[in-house]
C-alpha cells in the first residue's frame, strides 16, 4: 500500500518502503520503537513526509500527533527537504565565546537562517549546542566534517568553493 | 494667509483635537479646520478573531455609546449568520437602543448645552456652567440627571452593566427580560415624558432670543442622512437609508443601509486622521452631509408616536421645509428622547418582550457581514469580511462624528466668520467656535480620563508663528 | 454617617486604571462604600448626597508622590466642556446645590507614567497605587471612623 | 490500603500510600494552586505551581507527582513558594497574548483567578507578543492559541478518557503548540470525536465553544470527575 510521496523520482526500483517497513517489522511493530523508526526513514528519505508520518503512526498504532510531537521536538528530524550540503554551527559556550555568531551571520546571509536550507536547495543550516570539541572552538560541521578554529573568512572562502552563490 | 488662530482644547479626553482659524491678511477669517485624531486601532487589532467576539470587543470603542457598537456589531454578526433574530431579541435590541439615545442625549442637552441655552452665551464663564444651571435651574438639572439615570438603568438591566454591556449577539441576545425588568421600567416612563415635556416648553420658550446663534452657528446647506422605516418614520434599528437636501427635497430614498459603499465615499485629508465620508453621487466635498439628531428629524415625515409627533410637526411648521441650522440638534435632542421614551412604554408594554426566546443559532453562511442602526449621533454602520472560519479579515467602521466631520468643520469656520473680529479673540467668539461643535455633540473615541487634562489654549500667531497672545482656560 | 470612595478611569489605558487597583487594596470596612468608574457623570452627584466624606481616586499624568487633597468649597473652576465626563469638583458643586450634599470631599492622585492602550499598571503606577492605599488608609480609617 | 501520617502547614493529615501530596493536601481543606493538574486524568507536573517544601529535602517537590510518605512535614505556602508562583503567572502572561478583556472566559478563567489570587497587577517581564493563530475550523469549537498555556490537560483528556488523542503539542520550548492530528486544522481531524472534554477542561479560554461572545463562556469544572467517576465506580454522581 504505497501512500509513501517520493520526495525524488528514482531510476530504479524505489527499495525505501520495503527498508522502513522491515526497520518497523524487526520492532515488531512497537510503538516504543517509534524514535527509531522515525530515524530509519529519514535516514532513508532526508526527511518526514505528513504522508510518512501517518504511515509509521498507523503502523506502529500511534495516534497522529504524538508522531508529529515527536518528530517535531528533536531538531534530528526534519520535515523539510535537507539541502545538498549542511552546515551545523557550534555555538556552545567555547564556541560562541570564540565568535560562532559572526560563523551563523555569514551562513545567513549567503545561506538560510539556523534551521533551514537555501531556496536553491544546496545548503542547509543549523545550530547546535556544544558538539564536544571546544578545543577547535569556533567549529562548523560541513557535511559531518569538522572545519576547526573557523574564522568568518575561511567560511566564505569555503562556501565559494562549495559553489555557493 | 498671515495669522492662525490655534484653539487647542480637547487633547487627552476622547481622543485628541484641535481647531485652527486662519486669518487672511486683513485679520478676517480665512478659514477654519476642526483636527481629530481618532484612535483607530480597533480596525487593525480585531483582525484574526472570531466575530463571534465583536460585539464585546467594539463596546470597548466608546463608554458613551457602546450600545450602538454592540447593536451595529452584533446587526453585521445576523447577516454572516443569515438569520433572523426571534421578536424577543429585536424588542430587546430597540428597547436598549432608545435607552442609550435617552442617557446620551440627556448627558448632551441637560449638562453640556442647557447652561449656554438656559443662561445665555455670554453669561459670564464662572457660571455658564453645570453649576450655574444647578443654581438658577435646579428642578431642571436634578430632572436631567433622573431621565439619564434611566435611560443608564436599562442599559444596566438588560446589558448587565452600564459601561461595556456585553448582550447582544449575532443571532440574537443572551437572556430574555424578566417580568420585574419590565415594570421597573414602565414606573419610571410618567416622570420622563414630564421632565421631556418641561424641557421642550422651556425651549420654545426661549428660541427667539437665540436669533443671532441660530443664523450664524453652523447655518448652511448640506445634505441630511438617516434611517426612516418604510412608512418614513423616524427609525433607529432596522430601516432604510433616505438623504434629504437643505431644501428638504429626498435626494435618495429607500437606500439599503447593507449597500452603504455604493453611496457613501471616504476621502482622507492629511491634516486630520478622522475619515471624510461623502455622499457619491454629489462628489467630495460636495456630498458634505450631516446625520445625528436634527438629520433624522429632517428625513423622517413623523415621529410614529403621538405626543413626538404633536412636537415635530410644531417644528417642522416652526422652521418649515428642511432645518440647516446646527443650533436647532439641541430641540431635536429633546424631541428625540421625548419619542425614545414613548417608544420604550411600547416595548415594555408588548408581552413579546418577555418571550424567552432570544436568540436564533446559525453556522457562518456569508463572508461579508455589514450592520447598521442610528446611534445617538448619528447612522453607525459596522462592515466585516471574515474567512470561511469566521475570522475577520478586514474590519470598517464608518461612525457618527466622522459622518458630521465635513459639516463641523464647515461650521467652525462659518462661526468663527462671525464672531472673531479683527486679531483679538473674544470670550464670547470662543464660546461660539465650541458651542458649534457642541451642537453636533461629538464624539471622538474614548481615550483616559486622567486628572492633568490639557486645558483649552488659544493661540493667535502672526504669519512668522509669533504668539500674539494666547487664552487659557481649564 | 458613610464614606464613598469612587474610583474613576480607564483600565483599557494602563496606568490610567490606578484607581481601580487601589480599591482592591483598599480592605472592606463598615461604612466605606466604593465604586469603580469609567468616568464621572452627572448622577454620581446623587450617589454621593448621603456622605459624610466622598473621596475621588483618579490617576494623575503629573508625575510626583500620591497624594489627597481636599477639594475646596465653592465653585469649580469654570470650563466650557466638549467632553463628556465631569471633574470632580464639578460633581461635588453639583451634589452640593441639587442635592444637599454637606460632607467633606477628597481627591486622591495616583500618579502614572504609561497612558497607552492595553492592561496592566506600570511597576510607578503600581507603587503609588499601593501609597495610596495606604494614604487613604490613614484618612479614613483613623479610629474615630472605626 | 496503609495509610500514611503526615504535616501540611502545621496540620496533621493523613493519606493513603501512592497518594499525592497535592490530592492528601486538597482533601483536608489545603488549596494548592495548580494548572496543569485536572482531576480525572494523570498528573504530569507541567505547570510547577504546586510546588512545595518538604523538610528535609533541598529542592522543592511538584505535589501533584510526589507520593504522600509517612512523617513528611510539608509547606505550601511560603514567601519563596509565592515568589516562585508569581514569576511562573507572570512568565505565562509575558509568553502569549493574554487579553482578559475580550476573552470568552473572561471572569471565570483559572489563569485569571490564579494571577488576582497571588496579587499579580502587573507584569515584570517584556511581554513577546508572539503572532499566534487562531483555529476555527471546527464546526463546534475554537482554538486559540493565544491563550494557551499548554497545561496539557486537553491532551490527557482527549487520550485517557475520550480514547481519541487528537491532541499532543509540536515542537518544544517556546515554539511548542498544540497540535490536532499532523497539524492539520482542527476541523479536519480524523480523530476528533467532537465530545468537548478538552474544551470543559481548559483552564482559560485557548479552547471555546463558537459562538460565545466576550465573557458569555463558563466551563462545567465538575464534568470530568462525573464521567470519571461513571466510568470507574459505575456510580452517576453530581
Amino acid at each position: 500500500m504505497p501512500v509513501v510521496t517520493k520526495p525524488d523520482v528514482p531510476a530504479v526500483k524505489d527499495n525505501r518502503e520495503r527498508f522502513l517497513e522491515r526497520a518497523m517489522s524487526r520492532h515488531h511493530y512497537s510503538g516504543d520503537a517509534l524514535i527509531e523508526v522515525l530515524h530509519t526513514a529519514q535516514e532513508l528519505y532526508g526527511f518526514l513526509t505528513p504522508a510518512l508520518l501517518k504511515t509509521i503512526a498507523r503502523k506502529l498504532r500511534l495516534p497522529p500527533s504524538r508522531v508529529l510531537g515527536v518528530a517535531t521536538f528533536y531538531h534530528f528530524f526534519s520535515l523539510e527537504p535537507k539541502g545538498e550540503h549542511s552546515m551545523i554551527v557550534c555555538t556552545g559556550t567555547a564556541c560562541y565565546v570564540a565568535g560562532a555568531q559572526g560563523l551563523m551571520r555569514v551562513l545567513e546571509h549567503r545561506c538560510a537562517k539556523a534551521g533551514s536550507t537555501s531556496p536553491d536547495g544546496k545548503m542547509s543550516v543549523q545550530a547546535a549546542r556544544c558538539i564536544g570539541s571546544c578545543g577547535l572552538a569556533p567549529a562548523v560541521i560541513y557535511d559531518g566534517k569538522i572545519l576547526p578554529r573557523l574564522t568568518p573568512d575561511q567560511l566564505n572562502a569555503e562556501l565559494d568553493r562549495i559553489g555557493v552563490k | 494667509m498671515a495669522e492662525r488662530i490655534i484653539i487647542n482644547p480637547v487633547t487627552r479626553i476622547e481622543g485628541h483635537a484641535k481647531i485652527s482659524i486662519y486669518l487672511d491678511d486683513s485679520g478676517r477669517v480665512d478659514s477654519a479646520q476642526f483636527h481629530v485624531v481618532e484612535f483607530r486601532g480597533f480596525e487593525k487589532f480585531c483582525q484574526g478573531r472570531p466575530f463571534h467576539e465583536m460585539p464585546g470587543l467594539m463596546s470597548r470603542i466608546c463608554g458613551i455609546c457602546p450600545v450602538s457598537h454592540i447593536l451595529a456589531s452584533a446587526k453585521a454578526g445576523d447577516h454572516l449568520l443569515g438569520v433572523q433574530v426571534p421578536p424577543a431579541a429585536e424588542k430587546q435590541r430597540r428597547l436598549v437602543n432608545y435607552a442609550q439615545l435617552l442617557q446620551s442625549h440627556a448627558l448632551s442637552f441637560f449638562h453640556l448645552s442647557a447652561p449656554d441655552l438656559l443662561l445665555g452665551f455670554d453669561s459670564p464663564v464662572e457660571k455658564r456652567n453645570v453649576f450655574g444651571l444647578a443654581e438658577k435651574h435646579p428642578e431642571t438639572a436634578r430632572r436631567g440627571i433622573r431621565l439619564r439615570q434611566f435611560g443608564q438603568r436599562i442599559v444596566e438591566l438588560l446589558g448587565g452593566k452600564k459601561i461595556h454591556p456585553a448582550w447582544a449577539t449575532p443571532g440574537g441576545v443572551l437572556s430574555a427580560v424578566s417580568t420585574d425588568t419590565r415594570d421597573e421600567i414602565l414606573a419610571c416612563v410618567p416622570e420622563a415624558i414630564d421632565t421631556l415635556q418641561k424641557a421642550l416648553s422651556t425651549m420654545k420658550s426661549i428660541m427667539d432670543t437665540f436669533h443671532d446663534e441660530i443664523e450664524h452657528i453652523g447655518n448652511f446647506p448640506s445634505l441630511f442622512l438617516g434611517t426612516v422605516s418604510r412608512e418614513g418614520e423616524l427609525e433607529y434599528y432596522n430601516g432604510l437609508i433616505r438623504i434629504v437636501d437643505g431644501e428638504g427635497n429626498i435626494v435618495a430614498d429607500g437606500l439599503d443601509p447593507l449597500r452603504y459603499h455604493t453611496f457613501l465615499g471616504e476621502a482622507s485629508e492629511e491634516w486630520s486622521f478622522m475619515k471624510f465620508p461623502y455622499y457619491k453621487p454629489l462628489g467630495y466635498p460636495g456630498g458634505m452631509y450631516r446625520v445625528g439628531p436634527l438629520a433624522r428629524l429632517n428625513v423622517a415625515r413623523w415621529a410614529g408616536t403621538s405626543l413626538a409627533d404633536r412636537e415635530l410637526r410644531e417644528f417642522k411648521q416652526r422652521i418649515r421645509e428642511s432645518v440647516c441650522q446646527s443650533f436647532h440638534y439641541h430641540m431635536a435632542r429633546l424631541i428625540e428622547m421625548l419619542h425614545a421614551v414613548e417608544r420604550i412604554e411600547e416595548i415594555a408594554s408588548d408581552a413579546e418582550l418577555l418571550d424567552t426566546h432570544v436568540c436564533a443559532r446559525a453556522g457562518q453562511n456569508r463572508n461579508e457581514g455589514i450592520g447598521s442602526c442610528e446611534a445617538p449621533r448619528g447612522t453607525l454602520f459596522h462592515h466585516y469580511t471574515v474567512d470561511d472560519h469566521g475570522l475577520i479579515q478586514k474590519a470598517n467602521l464608518l461612525i457618527a462624528t466622522a459622518q458630521n466631520n465635513l459639516a463641523i468643520n464647515k461650521a467652525v469656520e462659518q462661526t468663527a466668520r462671525r464672531f472673531v473680529a479683527g486679531n483679538t479673540m473674544t470670550e464670547g467668539m470662543l464660546n461660539r467656535v465650541e458651542a458649534a461643535i457642541r451642537c453636533y455633540d461629538p464624539c471622538l473615541s474614548c481615550s483616559t480620563h486622567a486628572i492633568g487634562q490639557m486645558p483649552l489654549v488659544v493661540e493667535l500667531k502672526s504669519s512668522t508663528g509669533d504668539v500674539l497672545s494666547r487664552i487659557e482656560r481649564g | 454617617m458613610k464614606t464613598i470612595i469612587l474610583a474613576i478611569g480607564n483600565s483599557l489605558r494602563r496606568d490610567d486604571g490606578a484607581a481601580h487597583r487601589v480599591l482592591e487594596l483598599l480592605e472592606s470596612q463598615s461604612g466605606v462604600f466604593t465604586r469603580s468608574l469609567l468616568q464621572l457623570a452627572p448622577e454620581q452627584s446623587e450617589e454621593i448626597a448621603p456622605a459624610r466624606i466622598v473621596v475621588f481616586v483618579d490617576a494623575d499624568i503629573e508625575p510626583g508622590p500620591p497624594r489627597i487633597e481636599r477639594l475646596p468649597r465653592g465653585d469649580p473652576p469654570p470650563r466650557s466642556p466638549l467632553a463628556h465626563s465631569l471633574r470632580p469638583a464639578e460633581v461635588v458643586a453639583l451634589a452640593r446645590s441639587l442635592f444637599h450634599f454637606t460632607g467633606q470631599a477628597y481627591v486622591c492622585r495616583v500618579p502614572g507614567a504609561d497612558f497607552s492602550e492595553g492592561e496592566g499598571l506600570s511597576g510607578t503606577a503600581s507603587r503609588n497605587a499601593i501609597r495610596a492605599a495606604e494614604l487613604l488608609r490613614d484618612l479614613l480609617y483613623t479610629p474615630e471612623s472605626r | 490500603m496503609s495509610v500514611r501520617t503526615l504535616e501540611i502547614d502545621g496540620k496533621a493529615v493523613t493519606g493513603v500510600a501512592g497518594q499525592s501530596i497535592f490530592s492528601v493536601a486538597w482533601d483536608n481543606g489545603i488549596h494548592i494552586p495548580r494548572l496543569c493538574h485536572v482531576g480525572g486524568v494523570s498528573d504530569v507536573g507541567a505547570c510547577r505551581l504546586c510546588m512545595v517544601e518538604v523538610e528535609g529535602q533541598r529542592k522543592l517537590v511538584a505535589a501533584c507527582m510526589t507520593p504522600v510518605e509517612e512523617g513528611m512535614v510539608i509547606r505550601t505556602n511560603t514567601e519563596q513558594l509565592l515568589a516562585h508562583r508569581r514569576l511562573i503567572v507572570e512568565l505565562l502572561f509575558a509568553e502569549r497574548n493574554h487579553i482578559c478583556a475580550v476573552c470568552v472566559v473572561n471572569g471565570a478563567c483559572e489563569l485569571q483567578d490564579l494571577a488576582a489570587s497571588l496579587g499579580i497587577d502587573h507584569v515584570r517581564l517584556r511581554y513577546r507578543f508572539p503572532t499566534l493563530s487562531v483555529d476555527t475550523s471546527h464546526e463546534r469549537f475554537g482554538l486559540d492559541h493565544n491563550r494557551c498555556v499548554l497545561c496539557s490537560r486537553c491532551i490527557r483528556v482527549c487520550d485517557e478518557v475520550e480514547g481519541a488523542h487528537t491532541w499532543d503539542f509540536s515542537g518544544r520550548g517556546v515554539n511548542s503548540l498544540l497540535i490536532s492530528d499532523l497539524g492539520e486544522a482542527w476541523g479536519e481531524s480524523e480523530s476528533c470525536t467532537s465530545c468537548g472534554k478538552c474544551v470543559q477542561v481548559c483552564p482559560t479560554g485557548a479552547l471555546f465553544a463558537k459562538g460565545k461572545m466576550v465573557s458569555e463562556m463558563r466551563k462545567d469544572r465538575r464534568f470530568l470527575k462525573y464521567i470519571v467517576t461513571a466510568r470507574e465506580k459505575h456510580e452517576w454522581v453530581r
